[in-house]
């Protein structure tokens, strides 16, 4: 009972991380910050939630399957996320700061 | 509560869908494709269908995916804006959704268990299929046993399929030296990859013989370890990839595979039973069912990674060329 | 309102597969065929699987404790489907490459006035 | 022992021998061996017909699982009929192949080419002989995989553009197909043809049912080039290697023409498509059209190899013509007219290719002369042509004298009065290219040799199955007859079959 209360819990702020997540994807300025905010949902949402869902397992094979999975997205979605914005940096693409800067020196010269 | 959720899931759907009607950015359309069948992945497995559910998500997002962005890669990611009527497509479409529509009105409610698609052979499967095949995965039974035929032509399908994009493209030439490719700069990726890599094949054995027991099987064994092959060949270069598993060694896998499970049909020919019979194959019929599906999966399993890693090679050895041209 | 419950679930494929077809038809850029055909295709497994699901089943996967099962037959029918749909995208991009490398184009009509000239 | 698994020995010899052919790498040994595996498919076929005409239909279950829990491999008279066309042409288009292929296909692909053809050939056989509606998709795409494949092997870059309208065009066949039969199994539960057949007679009309029927319909007419549909045909069949265009030409739409006979009078009955849904009148108009504006399109072409692609549209007309006129007559009208027009656009299209091989064009203007400079061939093609024409003594008379007396005897004067008139445009559209070929001069200085002896044996085969089956009629026909008789008949009801089979199953 209290497990489950626990796990709902988690659940529930898996979610809202989730949501965060999403919202910062669309609302954010520029590309950085936008990798950001979906490295969120990647990071953080997705412990929240394996955590929630293994408090509701009887404790056996499922639970260590659970385990694996955070263990395999700990690895790849941060890996993700950084492949990503190394990619952008590479190709050319600045932050709003930058872009900011770039422009008044534009304006002034 | 399945149902809602179910209700949401393809509200999502047609979401993406109408999106990429209207997208003229096509890796954008292709990244929609890919979301759209990770959604209907869910959709299958809300609705029970875990295998079809894997299945879809492995190769109908993976590898799908992956072919459409190398496409891309060569041919450029806008789509012109086209001057053509858009009325008769419009009418065509109205007219054939009409059609279905119409057809639905006469259709078993959704999910009555009483429906007939429930009713005449599907019990058996349901019913008989663990004494008869010894398996706790029905899907399995039904797939590699009832219907092994179907399989051994869906094997020839992905086999046809390696066959035509080999004319098609050709595969690339195995090089001794490697040419300056791959990801040189990324060292988080490069490390990642190499812990990565193992797992996934290690993953992919495990689909390939807990299938009898769980979802899984050889078609999602086969695309996952091709899976674990294209990362290594997208960050390490197709040149290491190509020097690990040589693609004149991947054809003659293709081959052998399909080989595999259509040497075990002829098995059960000269043991005395029909083709694809496994209950000939061991003196006692659970045990022979349990042997056949384990070779045939296997054949499935070695030709769907062939034929999916030398699809791969393929297209990845144009891109390659592209680039030095 | 039962009526709409019962079938809800096949109009909404109905339209998914429309969608798909409408693009297979009405794009003009080859990739955009693909990727409308492997949407139709995708909608039809949707209406395979949605015959073979049973309300309160469950996977068909034996367990202890279960007594309702969702029809396999049905989960099958749709793994080959799919294998089948790869196979015929990976056929399908490769003639596109082949056709931009020989066109220098993807567009449909614009290959077509060159197919014309000749 | 292989006596008994001999119903299933078409579809797995081909379909085992393709792997085998990569593995063997070379091109030579894959092309005696494609060569020997089609042959040996021919010489089983032949076994099977005979087989099926004296005992009736042959069932073989795969697994030893019973149908309808287990796929069924069923040949009757009709199946074994399209069987031996199938496998038979397949055997002469391999042997043709060796000599087209090495001009027309590039050397490192040459093995791809005998691997791809067999799949090819393993797809249709099973096509043709499974007793399973969805199994029957899946043998579909196999065939039709391959197809794309052979298609774009041509070194013509317009190939690939065809290839491309093909593969669209047949995939959304496909998924019709599949839709269909998705609707028949949500209404049934079961997915074997028999099966199928006596529980949708449980129906009267059923508007899932009604609506399946016509997405099959659409599917399968998509696949078979029945005009609207048919433009993809065209295309492909000009663009695509001469082999190729032989090989498909003369067996690919017809398997389809199979189907769409297995669909309309095993599954759902004569009665249920043609008196329940009206589907007779939409048939027989569609084939007139067909018939007149595929002609018509044939006649003005410069290409031979389009016109005989449009010519191909065309007689596919005649084929749904004899199919819709709701008789045993006219169904033996369309099964033969399968088999002759197999023989005769086979021929052609084998002419055609020795053609280009020695030419290296099938421009109308390329034929100039060469009924000197290659006699045989163009002698060839003179008989094959006349055959498509309909003249007496030829294959092709035979087929539209039980088209004619299929028409009269439902009393459709206007019916037969245009099967006749189509065979003026007929002689229009071969009068042109053998005008060219007997009385027009050469360009000058050009001289061609006649085409080598490992096409012309094929091709002459052809020539002379033209002329036999055009004077002995009974082989054919008397096939054709019992298949259609088979097929139409009520007394052997669908239910009353699939129980004895069962029993023969389980033995």
């Amino acid at each position: 009972m209290i497990l489950e209360s626990i796990s709902t819990i988690l659940l529930i702020l898996g979610a809202f991380f989730s949501l965060t997540g999403a919202i910062g994807l669309f609302r954010f300025p520029d590309f950085f910050t936008r990798v950001h905010a979906a490295s969120v949902t990647d990071s953080i949402a997705t412990i929240l939630i394996i955590f929630g869902l293994i408090l509701r397992t009887d404790f056996d094979l499922v639970t260590v399957k659970l385990l694996l999975i955070l263990v395999f997205l700990l690895f790849t979605s941060p890996t993700a996320s950084h492949a990503l914005a190394k990619s952008a940096r590479h190709g050319g693409l600045l932050t709003l700061p930058e872009i900011r800067a770039t422009k008044k020196e534009d304006c002034s010269s | 509560m399945t149902e809602l959720i179910d209700l949401v899931l393809l509200g999502m759907l047609a979401i993406t869908a109408l999106r990429i009607i209207f997208l003229k950015d096509l890796f954008a359309v292709v990244m929609l494709f890919g979301i759209y069948s990770f959604l209907s992945a869910l959709i299958f497995v809300n609705l029970d269908a875990v295998d079809v559910a894997f299945t879809e998500a492995s190769v109908g997002a993976g590898i799908s995916t992956v072919l459409m962005l190398g496409t891309l890669a060569l041919t450029g990611r806008k789509e012109k804006t086209n001057n053509h009527t858009t009325f008769l497509p419009l009418l065509v479409v109205v007219i054939t959704g009409a059609a279905l529509i119409y057809g639905t009105l006469d259709m078993p409610p959704f999910g009555d268990p009483d429906n007939p698609a429930q009713q005449h052979v599907a019990p058996r499967y349901i019913q008989d299929s663990p004494q008869e095949i010894g398996l706790p995965n029905m899907v399995t039974s039904v797939l590699a046993s009832y219907r092994g035929f179907d399989t051994l032509g869906e094997t020839a399908v992905v086999f046809a399929a390696a066959i035509g994009v080999l004319s098609l493209l050709g595969l690339p030439k195995h090089e001794k030296a490697a040419i300056e490719s791959g990801l040189k700069s990324h060292l988080v990726l490069r490390v990642v990859a190499k812990l990565i890599v193992p797992l996934t094949l290690l993953f992919a054995l495990y689909v390939q013989f807990h299938g009898d027991y769980g979802p899984g099987g050889g078609f999602q064994a086969g695309v996952i370890a091709a899976a674990a092959i294209i990362l290594y060949a997208l960050v390490f270069g197709l040149p290491m990839a190509t020097h690990v598993i040589q693609p004149t060694l991947l054809k003659a896998l293709a081959a052998i595979g399909v080989l595999i499970y259509a040497g075990t049909g002829f098995a059960s020919f000269f043991l005395g039973g029909n083709f694809l019979d496994y209950n000939v194959l061991a003196s006692d019929p659970v045990a022979g069912q349990h042997i056949g599906i384990i070779l045939i999966e296997l054949g499935v399993g070695v030709t769907v990674f062939a034929a999916m890693l030398s699809i791969f090679y393929a297209f990845a050895g144009q891109a390659e060329r592209a680039n030095i041209q | 309102m039962s009526f709409i419950v019962d079938y809800y679930n096949y109009w909404i494929v109905v339209f998914l597969m429309m969608a798909g077809f409408y693009i297979v038809i009405s794009a003009n850029n080859l990739v955009k065929k693909i990727v409308g055909l492997n949407i139709f295709q995708t909608s039809v497994f949707m209406l395979y699987i949605s015959i073979g699901n049973v309300s309160g089943g469950s996977a068909p996967i034996v367990a202890d404790g279960i007594t309702r099962y969702s029809n396999p037959l049905p989960h099958v029918l749709i793994l080959t489907a799919i294998v089948v749909g790869v196979a015929t995208t990976s056929v399908g991009l490769a003639l596109i490459v082949r056709i931009k490398r020989a066109y220098g184009t993807v567009e449909e009509n614009e290959f077509e006035d060159k197919d014309d000239l000749i | 022992m292989f006596e008994q698994h001999s119903p299933v020995l078409p579809i797995i010899l081909p379909l085992i021998a393709a792997p085998i052919c990569i593995l063997l790498g070379r091109s030579q040994l894959a092309w005696l061996f494609a060569t020997f595996i089609s042959a040996l498919g021919f010489g089983i076929s032949i076994g099977l017909m005979l087989t099926t005409l004296d005992q009736g239909v042959l069932s073989y279950s795969l697994g030893g699982w019973e149908p309808p829990w287990g796929i069924e491999v069923r040949v009757d008279a009709a199946s074994a009929l399209v069987l031996c066309v199938v496998t038979g042409i397949s055997s002469l288009v391999l042997v043709y192949a060796k000599e087209s292929i090495a001009k027309e296909i590039d050397s490192s692909q040459h093995t791809l080419y005998y691997t791809a053809h067999l799949l090819c050939l393993a797809g249709l056989s099973g096509i043709l002989s499974t007793g399973d509606a969805f199994n029957l998709f899946v043998f579909l795409e196999i065939s039709s995989l391959a197809t794309y494949t052979l298609v774009s092997l041509a070194s013509d870059k317009r190939c690939l553009t065809a290839a491309f309208r093909y593969l669209i065009m047949g995939t959304i066949g496909a998924t019709f197909i599949l839709i269909g039969v998705g609707m028949m199994y949500m209404k049934t539960g079961t997915l074997n043809m028999l099966d199928l057949a006596a529980r949708i007679s449980e129906y009267d009309s059923s508007r899932t049912l009604n609506t399946g029927l016509a997405f099959i319909l659409v599917g399968v007419s998509i696949k078979l080039a029945l005009f609207p549909l048919h433009m993809w045909l065209p295309p492909a069949y000009t663009h695509a290697p001469s082999a190729v265009s032989a090989f498909l030409a003369s067996t690919a739409t017809k398997v389809a023409v199979y189907v769409m006979v297995r669909f309309i009078f095993t599954i759902y009955g004569a009665e249920y498509v043609f008196h329940t849904m009206g589907m007779d009148t939409i048939l027989l108009v569609l084939a007139i059209v067909a018939i007149f504006k595929c002609s018509f399109m044939a006649t003005v072409q410069s290409n031979v190899k389009t016109v005989l692609a449009y010519s191909s549209v065309a007689q596919i007309g005649y084929m749904i013509l004899g199919i819709s006129l709701v008789s045993t007559l006219g169904l033996t009208a369309g099964l033969l007219h399968i088999f002759n027009h197999a023989l005769m656009k086979g021929a052609l299209f084998m002419a055609v290719g020795a053609v280009l091989l020695r030419t290296g064009s099938v421009d109308i203007k390329a034929f100039q002369g060469l009924g000197k400079q290659m006699p045989l061939t163009m002698a060839a093609f003179t008989i094959a042509g006349l055959s498509i024409i309909g003249v007496p003594l030829t294959a092709g008379f035979v087929s539209k004298w039980y088209l004619v007396t299929a028409a009269l005897e439902q009393q459709e004067w206007t019916v037969a009065f245009l099967v006749l008139a189509g065979s003026l445009l007929a002689i229009i559209y071969v009068g042109r290219i053998l005008e060219a070929a007997y009385f027009k001069n050469p360009a000058e200085g050009t001289t061609y040799k006649e085409a080598p002896l490992l096409m012309l044996i094929p091709l002459w085969i052809l020539v002379f199955a033209n002329i036999y089956f055009g004077i002995d009629t009974s082989m054919s026909v008397g096939a054709a007859d019992t298949a259609a008789q088979w097929l139409t008949q009520p007394s052997s009801s669908p239910a009353t079959a699939l129980s004895v089979n069962m029993g023969g199953a389980t033995q």
